[in-house]
């Protein structure tokens, strides 16, 4: 597929279609590959990678690469096109300066993952078929495919391409996945285990703001967190409390707008499962509203600027989900 | 610390939309309809105007519970600001209750400029269903790092 | 640092007695940036107002909180005041102190206590108030009425003769309403017919106005001054500029069994019709449920007849739409359904009648040509059993109405005075709960029809009425005075059924956003002192769709609504509300939510170009606020993520300095 | 479908053909009865007053029996039927009363008036319904002028029973029009007979029993159906001898009408 | 025992509320006992309002109502007054040795087909 992907950026960068090549480059380890834009053949050759690390989502960068002068070739997996997809819908991308290649997916792993199944000492890694084969220090390693892949891929909701100009390799379809089981067992706790559960999670939280960064919601000029006029700016050192306010806000903020592409998760360097708290919404939406995953429909009224005369009254909560 | 527990006043910041509910708010006085003092009412335009940030904040700063109260869905003064309000709250309590933060602290009400009787009855039963849940620790313990 | 004056009012004792208003002003004298602080027994006065204005004057005031009554009472008062001092008016907070906190405690240490925060509140919002300006709107110099009563062309007559446009929305085939209805008018028992009528053609004849017969209000958008409204012309099936009024079609027409509205179903008119011979317009309409020839493509007759070619079966529903600087409510009322109520046996007998039918029974114009007879047998009614208060008064158990009815009494009177005044040889009975006549020469004329006219008035309520096989009615009712059970043999039995609002108002009202009571009567911007404005600006209330109430009052408010629309209209520009939304260009992301919900369309994009820090240029999708379009909701600043979108006087750091004030305390 | 079936003591007793017939008259439908197997006396009469709680006991245990075993309610005798929907309502609504009455039961299974209580009227209107009834008859009552005496307990207080018009019902009409028969319209047919004060009050039972006779017939009705024994046995037995109409239970027309009380004799 | 006792007494064991009553009478107008009784119905409700419990305590007219509801049904206020013409009559029966009907009466009064019901009520509502 690298090699597929580096050939048809050649070709366009060549052909003058596009001026420049959003995609990832390779790092000083296996597992540091980060998004690039590549603006020459050379810098193709030389660090363009196509691999099971590349989970980052690229759409965020396209809002930025997309203002500039010329076309950029973008390479974007499934949960990626989401992201484009929801972020056009919100005018953040000049869909004229982009060309959008689909690229299939079968899950990315981490670093962080890896080292948490207890792999040390990884020099690169490769995947054939089930078998994951992690080349470290201390010799080859192999495992199980889906015991290397996060949570996020595990539980993948779509193989699908929401949207694209191009596509290498096959479509796929949108999955049945059980991505709110975990959503589901924190609403069947107590009150009392979520708050421990949630106490213990949001605890950890040193407001690095990672999250904020790699969302592809989170895309405000300036977030209202830096915005001195909100009131609530700059407050992280002052107030523990801040940070509650800082991760449901941000999940208010991004609440029927997020693709649940689950970078803050992989991003926090904290390990929280930021990721339920979009998730929580995502099924509060659809469950009273009725099925809505943004990024999937662009002419679906977003339901947080859409109502009808019917809806449930917020007492609803005090009856739904949740033990007393 | 008994003597503490029955003594316990919460703090409630009700937020009361211009055109029905806080018409509603000055109608219970005007009837001279009792209720606790402990509820203090901030104006908005209409509930459309109350940001989660707003509620949020108040818990930060120390109150007990927060109540919202709008003109009855379809009699909005601006026609469909309640229902975006209505969204919105449910969702936010919704969440809060997900972090397990009691869901009582937080109401919803769409209280008419006519219904003073209501407002009263309103708050004197916020008041009295926080009072019985007691100060409010948990948001403010939530990221407690001991 | 703001200098903040602040200024408790006692409002004498109604806030005095339960605060402690020296306290409040001399705690609130100690917050940061209050340079002054006072107390006085009437803030809204004259001499409370001087203070004010000397205050700003003598301290340099930049903001300044009122602790009094509500902001809804007297916001505008002090506002103007401040303004006559030279400081902006938007400098001013209303700490609401009476209302909602010394009228609802009774603790005069809490009610202080109470006081004083919210008067922080204020000092904290003050702090973060910035000086605003008002713009200015258009005024679009045309009335919409809606309702073609009595109220409706009081109102639209005035409304015309000040010299501006108006048009009449009614949804019947003619205006005229329930007053077409009445055979006689109290207390002075001159024709109905004989004083609305001219109306009526008074208003055909008006060239500022516009009558919308048959038509109902579709859809209101926009604010005062510039209302957008969609009308909905029902077909009639008929060409309204070539129909002349001959009636030949509805003399025609194979149809006959339709149950005739205008006499309350006591006959029968045909499919086309035109309700009664004043109609106005006069034109024929057809009844498309009824209409063969709309029902089944058979027939064609009144095609056939008509010779100036009016019929036109294939006439759509028209929607039109215009612009209005003022709306008037004029929806008028209905009595009650009784089927609540059948101890009184309404729907076993055709004899137990209500008030409006009974005037159709002795109008000269109704079904019997005004001969009382009884609707079962045609037979001439020797004993009249008349009962008060029927779904008025009651408990709110969802079978009546908790309200005075109010015109019931006096209707009564006119009915058991017209009877015994035509037919000497019936025995009238009239069962009271009270007799309520308040108004010019009211009680003089209840009086006569017992002194003069003989009707017997009796203090009790009837509770049954049971329908006997020989067709007389047993009565069964008390007399409390006498304290005895009646039983009196009656021919007839009326009903003075409770009067409800129109109950297309409830719709209506939803569109316009006007408020209502819980008895779906509009609500007016205060009950004494603006009682035909709605809290809505730009919408005024005329006659019943406000409160019961008879034709010479309805007049009255029909002409006080048209006194309030003339002053709207003859302004060339209305002031706007300044507290409308804007968005801060450098933080707007253009992501459209604001956009999406805005009721109003005030909110449009455009690209702009900024030129960055590093003195590069970017164009990007901003979102702008179009102020006199905004009508200040807020609901755009809470879908933007960003905090962009702001409201002016009600911002997001306003709001929650003074939830902070709140929430800090102790 | 099953009902719980609470019968009463006059059905045990005087008042045998209105149950009878019933019985027979449900099996016909295809409704099966099942009789309560532990009920008391109702009492007779509902006491209006808050603080009598024992008295309603009895009905508040068959209530709680019916809930036990899953079927709502069915009952005859209006008076039964009064007290029963009363007693029910004022568990379901009045909470002081519950607690009250839940405590002088077994506390572990409170009760809050979750059993539905229907007349046997109501099962054949809303169950059966009277198209399918008409369809069921076998012996149309066809010419015959019947009155319906609904009596004060049947429709009283109408937001409580909440069975139809208290003023200006037509469940028993609509039941005599699928026997075949047509209905006699009479305006006493919901004044009260007196029958309460037949034991106090002789005269008065009397004056009240003869309005309602005499109204029945100046309607010129063959004869007067109703679902109360007391009712039946006022008018019958306290009112004059001349220009007395017939009164019968709605029942025994029922099953009547349907042919089966003619095979219950047979065998 | 006093009046005002008698009078709280009533009107707890009544539930109902004289002051919501408007005067219209459509309690007595509907009454069907009216002429048996000496105090009617709307009397009862303006009598216990004024505590004159004496006469209506003394009076037979609290036996004569024969549980029809059709007052409750009727009143346009919701006051329900045959409870209060209950409640008077228990506040008379719970007395010691103020039974209205005694057992030994009874059997005088039956005859053969006078159902069940009619015993139980008349001990229920006279007896105590």
């Amino acid at each position: 597929m690298q090699e597929m992907m580096i050939a048809k950026a050649r070709e366009l960068l060549k052909s003058g279609a596009v001026q420049r090549v959003l995609g990832w480059k390779a790092g000083e380890f296996a597992y540091d590959v980060e998004p690039a834009v590549f603006e020459s053949a050379q810098e193709l050759e030389k660090s363009f990678v196509y691999n099971d690390f590349c989970g980052s989502n690229l759409s965020k960068y396209l809002i930025a690469q997309s203002r500039k002068e010329g076309k950029t070739l973008v390479f974007l997996k499934p949960c990626d096109t989401y992201s484009f997809s929801q972020l056009l819908a919100e005018h953040r991308i000049v869909r004229e300066n982009v060309y959008a290649i689909g690229i299939p997916c079968q899950g990315k792993t981490d670093g962080e993952t890896l080292k948490g199944k207890g792999f040390t000492g990884i020099l690169s890694a490769q995947c054939e078929g089930d078998t994951f084969t992690v080349h470290t220090l201390y010799g080859d390693k192999t495992a199980a495919r889906a015991d290397v892949l996060p949570e996020r891929c595990l539980n993948c909701k779509s193989k699908k391409h929401m949207i694209y100009d191009e596509l290498l390799g096959e479509d796929g379809e949108v999955l049945d996945s059980h991505r709110f089981d975990m959503v589901e067992k924190l609403e069947k706790m107590t009150p009392d285990e979520r708050f421990a559960f949630w106490r213990g999670e949001l605890s950890r939280c040193i407001r690095c703001n990672a999250c904020r960064n790699v969302c592809p919601a989170c895309t405000c000029e300036k977030c209202v967190f830096d915005n001195d006029a909100s009131g609530i700016a700059q407050k992280a050192a002052a107030d523990s409390f801040e940070e509650n306010m800082f991760h449901i806000i941000r999940a208010f903020h991004v609440a029927g707008r997020c693709t649940d592409c689950g970078e803050c998760s992989r991003v926090c360097p904290q390990n929280i499962p930021l990721h339920l708290l979009n998730r929580k919404f995502i099924k509060d939406i659809n469950e009273l509203y009725g099925a809505y995953q943004a990024g999937e429909d662009p002419d679906a009224k977003s339901p947080l600027t859409d109502y009808t005369m019917n809806d449930a009254e917020p007492g609803i909560v005090y009856h739904r989900g949740g033990n007393q | 610390m008994q003597n503490e527990m029955t003594t316990f006043k919460p703090k409630i910041v009700a937020f009361c939309c211009n055109w029905c509910s806080y018409a509603g708010a000055d109608l219970a006085g005007t009837n001279r309809l009792t209720y606790p003092a402990d509820v203090k009412i901030i104006r908005v335009p209409c509930s459309c105007r109350v940001n989660p940030m707003f509620i949020l904040r108040a818990f930060q700063r120390g109150a007990d519970g927060v109540i919202i109260c709008g003109c009855h869905p379809g009699d909005c003064h601006y026609t469909t600001g309640n229902y975006y309000a209505r969204r919105r709250m449910t969702l936010l309590f919704s969440m809060l209750d997900f972090l397990g933060i009691e869901k009582e602290r937080t109401r919803v009400e769409w209280v008419s400029a006519a219904e003073g009787a209501k407002f009263a009855a309103t708050m004197n039963d916020f008041v009295a269903t926080v009072t019985k849940l007691g100060e409010n620790k948990r948001l403010e313990d939530l990221r407690c790092k001991k | 640092m703001q200098r903040i004056g602040v200024f408790v009012c006692w409002c004498g004792s109604n806030i005095a007695a339960t605060v402690d208003v020296a306290a409040v002003s001399d705690t609130l004298k100690n917050e940061p940036g209050v340079v002054f602080s006072t107390n006085y027994q009437y803030m809204c006065s004259e001499s409370g107002q001087n203070i004010l204005k000397d205050a700003i004057r003598d301290y340099q005031l930049t903001g300044v909180v009122i602790c009094s009554c509500s902001p809804r009472m007297h916001e505008a008062t002090f506002r103007k005041a401040a303004a006559a001092a030279g400081l902006n008016p938007y400098m001013v907070e209303i700490a609401n102190i009476r209302e909602q906190c010394s009228w609802i405690h009774k603790d005069k240490a809490a009610g202080t206590e109470k006081a004083i925060i919210l008067g922080r509140a204020a000092i904290a919002k003050v702090h973060l108030n910035a000086p605003l300006t008002a713009g200015e709107s258009p005024v679009t110099k045309r009335a919409l009425v809606i309702g073609g009563g009595i109220a409706g062309i009081q109102t639209a007559l005035d409304i015309a003769e000040a010299g501006f446009e108006v048009d009449i929305v009614e949804k019947q085939p003619t205006i005229g309403g329930k007053m077409t209805q009445l055979d006689k008018t109290f207390p002075t028992l001159d024709c109905a017919a004989c004083i609305l009528t001219p109306k009526m053609v008074d208003c055909a004849q008006n060239e500022n106005i516009s009558i919308y017969a048959y038509s109902e209000v579709e859809e209101v958008k926009g604010f005062v001054g510039n209302f957008h409204v969609k009308i909905r012309k029902k077909a009639r099936y008929v060409d309204t500029t070539k129909c002349t009024g001959c009636g030949l079609c509805t003399e025609k027409c194979p149809v006959k069994k339709v149950s005739n509205e205008f006499n309350l179903g006591l006959d029968n008119r045909r499919a086309v019709y035109i309700p009664f011979a004043q109609a106005v317009p006069k034109v024929a309409t057809i009844d498309a449920d009824h209409c063969n020839m709309l029902k089944s493509g058979k027939c064609g007759l009144c095609a056939k007849v008509c010779t100036a070619g009016a019929i036109d079966y294939k006439q759509k529903d028209e929607i039109i739409d215009r612009e209005y600087g003022a709306i008037v409510v004029a929806t008028g009322y209905q009595p009650i359904a009784l089927d609540k109520y059948d101890e009184f046996a309404y729907s076993q007998s055709k004899d137990v009648v209500t008030s409006l039918e009974f005037e159709r029974l002795t109008n000269a114009a109704g079904p019997t040509g005004g001969t009382l007879l009884r609707p079962s047998d045609g037979t001439h009614p020797h004993t009249l059993v008349f009962v008060q208060c029927v779904g008025s008064r009651c408990e709110d158990d969802g079978r009546g109405k908790s309200y005075c009815s109010k015109i019931c009494c006096m209707y009564t009177a006119k009915h058991a005075m017209l009877v015994r005044e035509k037919y000497p040889d019936t025995e009238v009975y009239v069962f009271y709960i009270d007799v309520r006549t308040p108004g010019k020469n009211f009680d003089e004329f209840y009086r006569r029809a017992v002194e003069e006219y003989g009707v017997h008035y009796i203090k009790g309520m009837v509770g049954k009425v049971a329908p006997r096989a020989d067709g007389k009615l047993m009565v069964q009712a008390c007399d409390l005075l006498a304290n005895e059970q009646l039983h009196i043999e009656a021919d007839m039995v009326i009903l003075a059924a409770a009067i409800e609002p129109d109950p297309s108002a409830r719709h209506l009202a939803t569109m316009l956003t006007a408020s209502m009571d819980t008895n779906d009567f509009f609500t007016e911007a205060h009950p004494k002192l603006r009682p035909v404005e709605s809290p809505t600006a730009g919408i005024f209330l005329s006659g019943v769709c406000q409160g019961p109430k008879d034709i010479p009052e309805t007049v009255s408010q029909a002409s006080a609504a048209a006194a309030k629309a003339i002053g709207l209209l003859a302004k060339n520009k209305l002031t706007c509300n300044p507290c409308v939304a804007h968005s801060d260009e450098w933080m707007c992301n253009g992501c459209s939510a604001c956009e999406k919900v805005c009721p109003y369309g005030a909110i449009t994009y455009m690209d702009k170009e900024f030129r960055m820090p590093d003195r590069t240029t970017a164009i990007r999708r901003v979102a702008s606020v179009n102020p006199a379009v905004c009508q200040g909701c807020g609901a755009c600043t809470v879908a933007c993520p960003s905090g962009a979108m702001d409201l002016d006087g009600f911002s997001n750091s306003q709001i929650m300095a003074e939830v902070d004030a709140i929430c800090k305390m102790k | 479908m099953i009902y719980s079936y609470y019968p009463g003591c006059t059905l045990k007793n005087k008042a045998q053909e209105l149950d009878r017939c019933a019985r027979l008259s449900a099996q016909a439908l295809g409704i099966t009865l099942e009789e309560l197997p532990e009920w008391q006396c109702c009492g007779g009469a509902y006491s209006m007053a808050t603080d009598e709680i024992a008295s309603k006991l009895a009905c508040v245990r068959a209530l709680k029996d019916a809930r036990t075993r899953g079927h709502d309610l069915v009952t005859l005798c209006s008076a039964c039927h009064n007290v029963i929907k009363q007693t029910n309502h004022a568990m379901a609504e009045d909470a002081d009363f519950a607690l009250r009455a839940n405590n002088y039961m077994a506390p572990e299974a409170e009760y809050h008036g979750e059993t539905k209580v229907i007349h046997y009227l109501e099962m054949l209107r809303d169950t059966v319904g009277f198209d399918k009834l008409a369809q069921k008859v076998t012996h149309p009552l066809t010419g015959k002028r019947i009155a319906a005496y609904y009596g004060c307990l049947l429709l009283r207080p109408g937001k409580v029973m909440q069975m139809d018009d208290p003023e200006n019902p037509r469940i028993l009409e609509d039941f005599i029009r699928a026997l075949g028969a047509s209905p006699v319209l009479y305006p006493y047919r919901n004044e009260c007979c007196g029958g309460y004060a037949t034991l106090e009050d002789k005269a008065l039972a009397q004056k009240k029993s003869d309005t309602v006779m005499t109204s029945a017939r100046e309607a010129e009705a063959d004869c007067i159906i109703t679902a109360c024994p007391l009712c039946q046995y006022n008018l019958m037995k306290n009112t004059p001898e001349a220009g007395r109409l017939p009164v019968i239970y709605f029942t025994e027309l029922l099953a009547q009408a349907l042919g089966v009380d003619e095979e219950a004799k047979r065998a | 025992m006093s009046k005002e006792f008698d009078r709280e007494q009533i009107l707890r064991t009544s539930g109902v509320n004289p002051r919501k009553c408007m005067r219209c009478g459509k309690c007595s107008a509907t009454c069907p006992s009216y002429d048996e009784m000496e105090y009617h119905p709307h009397q009862f409700v303006y009598m216990v309002e004024k505590g004159q419990l004496d006469e209506l305590m003394a009076s037979k007219s609290i036996y004569k109502c024969l549980s029809c509801f059709a007052c409750v049904e009727r009143c346009p206020r919701g006051v329900e007054p045959a409870r209060l013409v209950e409640a008077v009559r228990l506040q008379v029966v719970r007395q010691q040795g103020n039974n209205h009907l005694k057992a030994n009466d009874i059997p005088a009064l039956l005859d053969d087909d006078l159902p069940q019901q009619a015993i139980v009520t008349a001990l229920r509502k006279y007896s105590k």
